[in-house]
């Protein structure tokens, strides 16, 4: 019953848009270059839209307990190729992809998005001279995050994984020659690496306490455990036996907290965020589909799709839930403060992974993922404005010198308003119903959770101040700075606003409840949902945060509308706090001096001169020598003199010929040398 | 029959054959001069004997007593060797040759061919590829640059144009299935003239590489090159005379009367008459014996005649011609007569 | 009259001929291997292998592999020979003077070679199966194909089981063709030197 | 007459080629001149070419001859690179004595 979708096509097409731009672009006529990095992406996503359509019919039911169903594909359905991969004892990798609702959702985001977002960039990047080297480079993103959404094992995964990184990496680099730009990117790597050594600990560990790395194998470990059991692997249910039984509760907590550790990492939590910021100094679309929408969410998506181990260790949920509160909260706060346009956003972007964290801290993964998907639309909506706010303002980033632009700029104006009022959280708007699915899950978790949900709510209040204190510094008030010319706007990059505009008006409004429903075959049951939900008691939560929200745009209004000179008396009333927000906690500082000076020092001394200049040095020289000692005395041997070759050489053959008879044995064996086979193949 | 008689059987056949083929020789040189000079409106030699049918051996008497110089700065063994080699790789393919068919005689004792060897064609082929030595040897070892040229000259000739050659045959090899040339004939023989290869086998374009490729191989005239006088004073045998020369020139003579037999024998149906196995063979022993022998002979003479005719006609062709006529005409046309043929045999 | 009354029988009647001949063709190769050895102008050591190659091509026929010993014949002597010996002339080489090159070829090849060749000989005279079976009588059964040529049989396994070697060589002589023409042409090779 | 009515063993055959083998070798070691050289190795190759061709024979079996022929050919292919490699190696040096040409640079 399961049609081939072809999934392998769906990362493909960007890869060979990646070699094609990236070998010939230079050479390519623009339209070309332009033409190949559009149609990579589009054609993915549309082999994405054919996947979703044909596991539409009867969707919601298709999981591995519920049997045949009538759909044209019943998820998860599985492709797998030139497998085994890797084939050894103990380790047993599939080339595999897997599509399922969680999949699908986000590749749904990834390759629409990203569609979207490359057609903003042909606008974006006209005037610059690395176009097809940028194209190139975001058609390997979209490659590898394919990858790593359809991969259907933790291998596979990682792979897309590292990707992911260095695509990031490159595009953070992109303006290599700026020196920000090229620390920044190191930064982002580093970090990164950091982040998945945990991941890396993770796997390792799953390989040895489950003797697998497929998703589905590791889901079976966790059914009610029968000695035989169905499994649903590459499509087809299988019988398959329970292996080794089921680890102890401390390596599963082991085991998600090194993911967590991966997690954060990537998806820029604490105390691993620090990347994120200097990001922006990437181009702006970049940061708008991979350090906001896309790649930055893989953390959430990576916890999602390991939710079976998740769900069986709630110390390592506690601990998520934790850290996505803590994240949410400081990154809103020091978002109060900071004046470049990008970062403020990027703050916010990280507070908004802190609430996704916490939904599947809470063990609510399919509000996370909702929110993950509203994110997507509003946040990318918000860097894109921002992004034609500083293209028209000639690369100009500072809040402080611009305002007044609601006039110059309408159409940026209007949807950056509706992207501001989203992010607050405002009926109707998307980020309301995820935002407040998530709090409303946080409220239900225990006791714990209440906790949870009020860090939640006042973040949502900082939240809503510092996006309205954007909004009114950028285009409210009066030109705090003369900009001369104003670039127009091409509609290249306005139709992508438009439509992420719509998107994040409705992207809500299909309720987290059927959103879950669907979701719940590869993400469990949402426990606020359904038969546990309270209407009542979530209507109250909802107007409590929509208060709070408003309360935040009063404040804001208050501060950067009326009373402009507001803030620096606040400042100057408390200049601890003021300087410990804009220098972001002294974070960076700390950590170079914990982290990164040491370690320079250990490099230099120990490592530069102990190891390397004396031992290894050492150790080289002396092998050297005898290398070069013996060649001396080799060397005597390739005298170039052909008669001495032809010496040798009989000597070497007789020694042969005298090997094999005496090993041989008897005569009789050596006459055996004589029988070459082919003959005795051949007797007539 | 015991060893004795075998081995005074053949020797009498070696003899006879030899002794034949040297007068052939001979007395194809003495052909050759009385039509060229037919040809060019002269007497040929009219004076020795009637008809001047005795010249030969005056000839032979001439170059035998005339004085044999060696130049002082030859390479004395391979001077000497050289024209033994040019000669008898001349006189030993005939001894693959059949004249006629087996069996005539004490119990089946093979008196019409010398050695009935199964790939006698391929023999043949080897033996006259082997004269190139003779020439080249000649050239070299007598240390003189017109001998030098002429010999490169007539060995590459002799290479390139043994491509075409062979290519030529292998039509006839395939259509006969077999090397041995007695086969090949007895396949003509079955309707007569109808199923000579050169008519019924379709293997016209085959005799017209083969006769190209068979001036050339004898360096006869269009292709005499390597001893063209006007260029190079006599090529590979300037520096020899009397003996050692006539034995450079028999050598010619010989392999255009090997050649004539090699085509007598693939294209004309070698000793079978003109009807074939159509007529009964006669039964008169002698007859039986001696037709063969008549019309091989005949057929021979024919090529012979057409040798001379065509020395007698056509100017002699450039080098670069020679080389280009060799690689780039005969060579493809004979990959072509090959593939034509053998799909011919195939859908046959 | 049927093909099969050409049969080889009538070459060489008799045992004895078959040791006649033996005898004085391998005579005749190892007289052409040492005096290939023994001349010091190339050409006569041409010459001396040509002979060699000759009479092998003779004991080849002995062998019952006629269609070896015409190949040889017109490969070889008649091919390859003659590439030698046109070298030889264009580079109108003169004989080679003694040079003391390497004393390991003395020292080190010449105990080799005698060990080798000792080797073999103890093998080959004390392999049981290779006396057994004696070149004689009639060379009919010299023939693995018994009654007519070994032809037949011959290209039938060339040209059924052994087709893709066959095509795979004819590549392989293109290419050493276009090879020859590439590196004899002259003007384009580093330094050209005395002419 | 009693020697003249023995049949051939086949030994002899191969110690014939072996004997031709070595000579090709010690060839090989003692020529100096580089075609001479290349001469000796032909000389090894129809050694080899001998013994084939008598286990053939021994074995009734057509495949021997037919590597003989496959031989042939790959000789015939290497003659013609192999003097073109000489012919450019003595314009380049001007000298065909192997213990000249020692040097892979010029």
């Amino acid at each position: 019953m399961n049609e081939s979708l072809h999934l392998w096509l769906i990362p493909l097409l960007p890869f060979a848009g990646f070699l094609l731009n990236g070998i010939f672009g230079s050479r390519l006529p623009k339209p070309a270059v332009t033409a190949i990095g559009l149609l990579a992406p589009l054609g993915s996503f549309l082999l994405v839209l054919n996947a979703a359509a044909a596991s539409m019919i009867s969707a919601p039911e298709n999981c591995p307990q519920c049997g045949p169903v009538t759909a044209a594909v019943s998820f998860p359905y599985a492709e797998a190729y030139a497998h085994p991969w890797i084939n050894l004892v103990g380790l047993q990798a599939d080339f595999s992809f897997v599509l399922d609702q969680l999949s699908l959702v986000m590749l749904l985001v990834v390759t629409g998005v990203g569609f979207l977002i490359h057609i903003y960039s042909i606008g974006y990047m006209s005037h610059d001279a690395g176009y097809a080297r940028y194209f190139s480079f975001l058609n390997l993103f979209i490659f590898f995050m394919t990858v790593l959404v359809l991969a259907g094992n933790v291998l596979l995964m990682f792979v897309g994984w590292e990707g992911v990184g260095l695509a990031s990496y490159l595009l953070i680099g992109f303006y290599f020659n700026k020196t920000h730009a090229a620390n920044a990117g190191k930064k982002a790597f580093i970090v990164n690496r950091i982040g998945d050594f945990g991941f890396l600990i993770g796997i390792f560990l799953l390989l040895a306490n489950f003797g697998t790395l497929t998703f589905s194998e590791i889901t079976a470990k966790f059914l009610p455990s029968s000695a035989v059991r169905m499994v649903v692997e590459h499509g087809v249910m299988m019988l398959r036996h329970a292996t080794n039984p089921l680890p102890s509760a401390g390596v599963l907590t082991a085991i998600c907290l090194c993911l967590l550790l991966g997690a954060a990492g990537k998806s820029a939590q604490i105390p691993l965020y620090v990347w994120l910021p200097d990001a922006m100094e990437g181009p702006t679309p970049v940061s708008a589909l991979i350090h906001a929408a896309t790649m930055v969410t893989a953390g959430v998506y990576m916890i999602a799709r390991t939710h079976m181990l998740f769900d069986h260790a709630p110390k390592a949920l506690t601990v998520v839930a934790i850290v996505g509160a803590a994240t949410a909260f400081f990154a809103a706060t020091i978002g109060l403060v900071q004046n470049d346009i990008k970062r403020v956003l990027a703050y916010s972007t990280i507070s908004q992974i802190g609430y996704m964290f916490l939904a599947c801290g809470v063990a609510a993964y399919s509000a996370g993922i909702f929110h993950l998907l509203t994110h997507a639309f509003f946040k990318a909506l918000l860097f894109l404005a921002a992004g034609s706010v500083i293209h028209a303002m000639g690369g100009e980033q500072d809040l402080r010198r611009m305002g007044g632009l609601r006039k110059k700029l309408p159409v940026t104006f209007w949807t950056m308003t509706i992207a501001v009022f989203t992010v607050a959280g405002f009926p109707p708007l998307a980020a309301f119903f995820s935002k407040d699915a998530i709090l409303y899950a946080a409220f239900i978790h225990g006791t714990s959770g209440k906790i949870l949900w009020f860090v939640g709510l006042v973040t949502s209040l900082l939240t809503s101040l510092y996006t309205f204190r954007l909004w009114y510094l950028a285009f409210m008030g009066e030109p705090r700075s003369e900009h001369p010319h104003l670039k127009s706007t091409p509609l290249s990059m306005l139709a992508p606003l438009v439509i992420l505009a719509a998107l994040s008006i409705c992207g809500g409004w299909i309720g987290i409840e059927s959103f879950a429903a669907y979701l719940a075959p590869s993400t469990g049951v949402l426990k606020s949902a359904g038969a546990a939900a309270n209407p009542p008691l979530e209507f109250l939560l909802g107007i409590l945060a929509v208060a709070d929200a408003a309360i935040g745009w009063y404040i804001a209004h208050v501060f950067y509308h009326r009373k402009p000179e507001r803030p620096a008396q606040l400042a100057a009333a408390f200049p601890a706090g003021y300087q410990l927000l804009a220098n972001k906690y002294y974070v960076d500082e700390f950590y170079s001096a914990v982290v990164v000076k040491p370690l320079f020092t250990i490099s230099k001394y120990v490592l530069g001169w102990v190891v390397d200049t004396a031992i290894l040095g050492g150790v080289t020289w002396l092998l050297a020598g005898v290398a070069s000692l013996s060649g001396m005395i080799l060397q005597r041997w390739q005298s170039g003199n052909l008669r001495s070759y032809a010496a040798w050489l009989s000597l070497g053959s007789a020694a042969v010929l005298l090997s094999v008879w005496i090993l041989g044995g008897s005569f009789h064996s050596a006459a055996y040398i004589f029988n070459i086979d082919f003959l005795n193949g051949a007797r007539h | 029959m015991t060893i004795l008689q075998f081995f005074l059987w053949s020797l009498l056949k070696v003899v006879v054959v030899t002794l034949v083929m040297l007068m052939g020789i001979a007395y194809t040189v003495l052909l050759e001069r009385k039509l060229v000079g037919r040809i060019q409106n002269r007497w040929g030699p009219s004076r020795v004997g009637p008809f001047g049918l005795l010249q030969p051996l005056a000839d032979g008497a001439k170059s035998f007593f005339k004085e044999d110089l060696i130049p002082g700065a030859v390479d004395r063994p391979l001077y000497l060797l050289a024209p033994i080699i040019s000669l008898s790789c001349a006189l030993i393919p005939i001894a693959a040759v059949p004249f006629g068919p087996p069996g005539v005689g004490p119990d089946r004792f093979d008196f019409f061919e010398i050695s009935n060897i199964n790939v006698g064609l391929l023999v043949i082929l080897g033996i006259a590829s082997m004269g190139v030595y003779g020439i080249a040897l000649a050239g070299w070892s007598s240390n003189n640059k017109y001998s030098l040229l002429g010999s490169l000259r007539s060995a590459a000739q002799l290479i390139s144009y043994e491509l075409a050659l062979g290519l030529s045959l292998v039509g006839v090899v395939l259509r006969a299935g077999s090397l041995n040339l007695r086969t090949i004939v007895d396949q003509q023989a079955t309707r007569g003239i109808l199923s000579w290869n050169v008519f019924g086998g379709f293997q016209f374009i085959a005799f017209f590489i083969y006769l190209m490729a068979a001036f050339a191989e004898t360096n006869r005239s269009p292709f005499d090159l390597p001893e063209a006088e006007s260029e190079l004073t006599g090529g590979y045998h300037t520096e020899y005379s009397s003996m050692k020369f006539a034995m450079f020139f028999m050598a010619e003579y010989g392999n255009m009367i090997n050649v004539g037999c090699v085509a007598t024998l693939l294209f004309f149906g070698g000793w079978t008459s003109v009807l074939g196995d159509r007529i009964p063979p006669p039964h008169n022993v002698l007859i039986h014996a001696f037709l063969p022998i008549f019309w091989f002979t005949i057929k021979v003479f024919g090529f012979l005649c057409l040798y001379v005719w065509v020395r007698g006609t056509l100017p002699r062709f450039r080098y670069d011609q020679l080389m280009n006529f060799g690689w780039r005409f005969l060579l493809p046309l004979a990959i072509v007569n090959v593939i034509g043929t053998s799909l011919w045999l195939a859908y046959r | 009259m049927p093909r099969s009354s050409y049969n080889r029988e009538g070459i060489f009647p008799g045992k004895s001929m078959q040791l006649i001949l033996f005898f004085v063709f391998a005579g005749f190769c190892l007289a052409g291997a040492v005096n290939l050895l023994l001349q010091t102008h190339p050409i006569n050591s041409a010459l001396s292998l040509i002979v060699v190659m000759t009479s092998l091509a003779v004991l080849y026929l002995l062998l019952g592999a006629e269609f070896l010993a015409a190949a040889q014949i017109i490969v070889y002597a008649g091919a390859v020979m003659v590439l030698f010996t046109f070298v030889v002339m264009l580079l109108n080489a003169g004989r080679e003077e003694r040079t003391l090159g390497s004393r390991a070829a003395a020292r080190v090849g010449f105990p080799a070679v005698v060990a080798l060749l000792a080797i073999l000989a103890t093998i080959i005279l004390h392999t049981p199966g290779l006396d057994a079976v004696r070149l004689g009588r009639d060379l009919a059964t010299a023939t693995p194909a018994g009654d007519h040529s070994n032809l037949t049989l011959l290209s039938t396994v060339l040209f059924h089981e052994l087709l893709l070697p066959f095509e795979v060589t004819s590549v392989l002589i293109l290419i050493a063709i276009l090879g020859a023409v590439a590196l004899a042409r002259p003007g384009h090779e580093e330094g050209t030197a005395a002419k | 007459m009693t020697f003249f009515h023995q049949d051939v063993p086949l030994s002899w055959y191969l110690l014939l080629s072996a004997l031709l083998f070595s000579l090709g070798i010690i060839g090989f070691l003692i020529k100096r001149n580089l075609i001479t050289v290349f001469m000796s190795i032909e000389l090894m190759l129809n050694a080899v070419n001998l013994s084939f061709v008598t286990f053939a024979y021994q074995w009734h079996a057509v495949k021997g001859q037919i590597f003989v022929f496959f031989v042939m050919m790959v000789a015939a292919a290497e003659a013609a690179v192999g003097l073109a490699i000489i012919i450019a190696v003595f314009r380049a040096r001007a000298t065909l004595s192997v213990d000249r040409i020692d040097l892979m640079k010029l």
